[in-house]
């Protein structure tokens, strides 16, 4: 099996370019490569495109490289939990694309599963429309929606093997695997780095064919959003 | 004339056995308190979640398990869990039943816009647009007057649309509208206390009032 | 969790009536819903529209249907190793509509993700293309493929629990996946049905939400196509 | 000139190490037996495989466990399973390396046939048509003539196409050739104990000798 092994998050990253586009996994802070942002900062590239679902909030995740005006441009569904993010963009600071959910998962698809471009009825009728061919398939619209083309995909996972396999853990899956599929290099991050062999290869979730490179985080936070608990009766 | 939890109580008896729903932020997560006994529902969260289960309790939340609020959140038993383009995937393919959610305006055609207001920060209509474009019953939780007043059913909907002749039910605080086939909110309920009158008063589109409207049992 | 158990395959295939579109997992003879072919013979239902990789062969899988004169056509990949199909072939009494085994499998997919049409590079310049539209992404031709519309999807899957969670084992995954998501109504058969909750919620492969029956088979034959073995050193 | 597993043993060469490789069925599958020690390859078999590994062990072998060819397999450490609608993603998404396919016909533009004969029974292009489309190194191992004597090199394709303008390189008894960006089959090495002019009498296509054709290392 093919080694994928790097050393740490710095030798993960470590030729990604001023103005390359990236992806970056994870919902909300749930999932995302904490390990890669650290390192992404440290080098201090800048002029960035990230393809992300959430920009992160002020002091975590993608929030973070916001703060140090690595991003120029988000391409998101949903922004709203970062007063630095605000103030960028309202200064126009920071160009911001937004895009439904689903549309930006299946953007990411897409480029994974080797399709230039894909339908989708989301938007249909709204101003995300337009400019974008409209066409009507049993009597429905669709949009027709291109595949995203981004240099590096970063991901992280629960588990990884030598060989790239990755497995997730829970909701934390979201939008890696597409992602994951979809970069030009992919670097997936993992909270547990075992030898090949050692995932069950029923239940692998991303298998290692889509991924460069890989390593154990150094250390993983997992901060929590939005605690939501209820009291033991 | 119904609060929060009147309005959700009210859209809980809209669902049926053997549904898979996907609730919007808001009023709808409201609606998984009510649903009635007996009956066997799946609750759908769109960053991938099938099985959503309540809150845990305090020191078992875990950051790997959230909802679409980014609430942490709980499996059931038969939960299962997949990657935000299968979960769209299947929204798309209308396999998920019923979604409800909120809405800032709603048209007499079943427009609805509840994503972006001109002149103020834009936050994004996470999945929103791709739950009104592709699901098969659409029911949207709401209040009937914003807070200047103003009727949020609407002949046309002024702020920018999430999806287009989608909606096909309306409960507020002041009663239960269809979205006519041909155009208008068809009144089917009063809230408890809330005239015809007062309903009329209250929406700016065209309201169609067939019969005698019933007081809504809740 | 919505229970989707029925008693048996004769419960779980009662409503296909004649003349309608199946989509048939497996890959050569592996991972086939053997049950429910038996049970669709013993129906006796025809003139029935296959969806399925390859026909069987003369002894078992699609075969038995074929000897038994229910299919009107086959939509599949490769078919070749079945000489009453062949025979019935050449004397028209059956149809055969051949498709590069990737746009069969995404046509699949695409119908389970509620795509109506996807763009495949497969059969570019060749006969496949023909009445087809064709267009150019990035200078790159791909022909459009339409979404299936299959009325039933019929599948076998290893485990499944009863709120319709299916894992699959090996490379008996192949078409069952896609097609369990592609049929308006989805038909699985498993070798071990459990309870809910019983299986991780990591590890589905297919979610309940696109079965709309389970029941675990009578019994599994499992045949082997091309056994090839090599011998103890 | 080259048996069956010359031309494998001589395909070997081509594979580089980090390579994923795909390989049809026929003499392509004998490359597997000569890829050189220290190369670390991984074969994808497109029914949903990664990682093939060796037959079974006589008594090993699982229905469950087949490749591509129909034939019962093995996984290897690092193997992962997949389902046919991501394998042939991960082909048109050219996440495949090399392919390596027989042919009946190559033409000298890189078109291939090799699914179906008009007027005898056509078994279907299986997967070889998504394969051709989207790799991005195809190499062709065949028989440099077919049974009746005659060249399958060609100025172009007699037979129903399989995919256009899409091999790189041809591996034949005969020699190995590659295909030029302006058309023609350049020769780049004759088998053992062959000559040019066999080549050149064994090819119809037209045929591009640049220089000295040096004798292969098998």
């Amino acid at each position: 099996m093919i080694n994928k092994v790097v050393s740490n998050a710095d030798e993960a990253i470590k030729d990604i370019q001023d103005g390359m586009t990236l992806m970056l996994g994870g919902f909300g802070l749930c999932g995302i490569p904490e390990n890669c942002i650290a390192a992404l900062i440290k080098k201090g590239v800048k002029q960035l495109t990230c393809i992300s679902n959430n920009a992160g909030v002020d002091d975590f995740g993608i929030g973070l490289m916001l703060k140090t005006r690595q991003v120029k441009k988000m391409i998101s569904s949903y922004v709203g939990e970062n007063a630095e993010f605000e103030r960028q963009l309202l200064n126009g600071e920071l160009e911001v694309e937004l895009i439904p959910q689903g549309t930006l998962a299946t953007r990411c698809m897409a480029a994974g599963y080797g399709m230039p471009a894909i339908f989708t009825p989301a938007g249909v009728g709204t101003e995300i429309a337009e400019g974008k061919e409209t066409r009507n398939f049993h009597g429905k619209d669709y949009l027709l929606e291109m595949a995203f083309d981004a240099d590096f995909a970063i991901v992280k996972a629960w588990k990884g093997d030598t060989a790239g396999n990755l497995i997730y853990h829970s909701t934390a899956r979201n939008f890696n695997p597409a992602m994951a599929m979809a970069g030009k290099i992919t670097i997936a991050e993992v909270e547990n780095l075992v030898e090949a062999g050692d995932l069950d290869p029923d239940q692998i979730h991303t298998p290692g064919i889509y991924v460069h490179r890989i390593f154990q985080g150094a250390r993983y936070e997992k901060r929590i959003e939005n605690r939501t608990v209820r009291t033991h009766k | 004339m119904l609060d929060k939890d009147g309005i959700a109580k009210r859209i809980a008896k809209e669902i049926q056995d053997g549904y898979y729903v996907n609730l919007g932020i808001g009023i709808p997560t409201l609606v998984a308190n009510y649903i009635p006994d007996g009956i066997q529902v799946v609750l759908q969260s769109e960053n991938g979640l099938l099985g959503m289960g309540p809150f845990p309790f305090e020191g078992e939340e875990s950051p790997d398990l959230i909802n679409a609020g980014k609430q942490t959140i709980t499996t059931l038993p038969g939960s299962s869990i997949f990657d935000s383009a299968e979960s769209f995937g299947m929204i798309r393919a209308q396999k998920v039943d019923l979604t409800i959610l909120g809405a800032m305006e709603v048209s007499e055609n079943g427009d609805i816009a509840n994503w972006k207001i001109p002149g103020k920060m834009v936050k994004g209509m996470g999945g929103a647009m791709d739950l009104v474009a592709s699901a098969k019953n659409i029911i949207v939780a709401m209040q009937h007057v914003n807070k200047a007043g103003e009727s949020k059913l609407l002949p046309t909907c002024t702020l920018p649309l999430t999806g287009v002749r989608c909606v096909k039910k309306i409960v507020t605080e002041l009663g239960v509208f269809e979205i006519h086939p041909l155009g208008g909110f068809k009144l089917l309920e009063r809230a408890p206390g809330i005239s015809v009158d007062q309903i009329k008063n209250a929406t700016a589109g065209k309201l169609i009032i067939d019969s005698d409207i019933p007081e809504m049992a809740v």
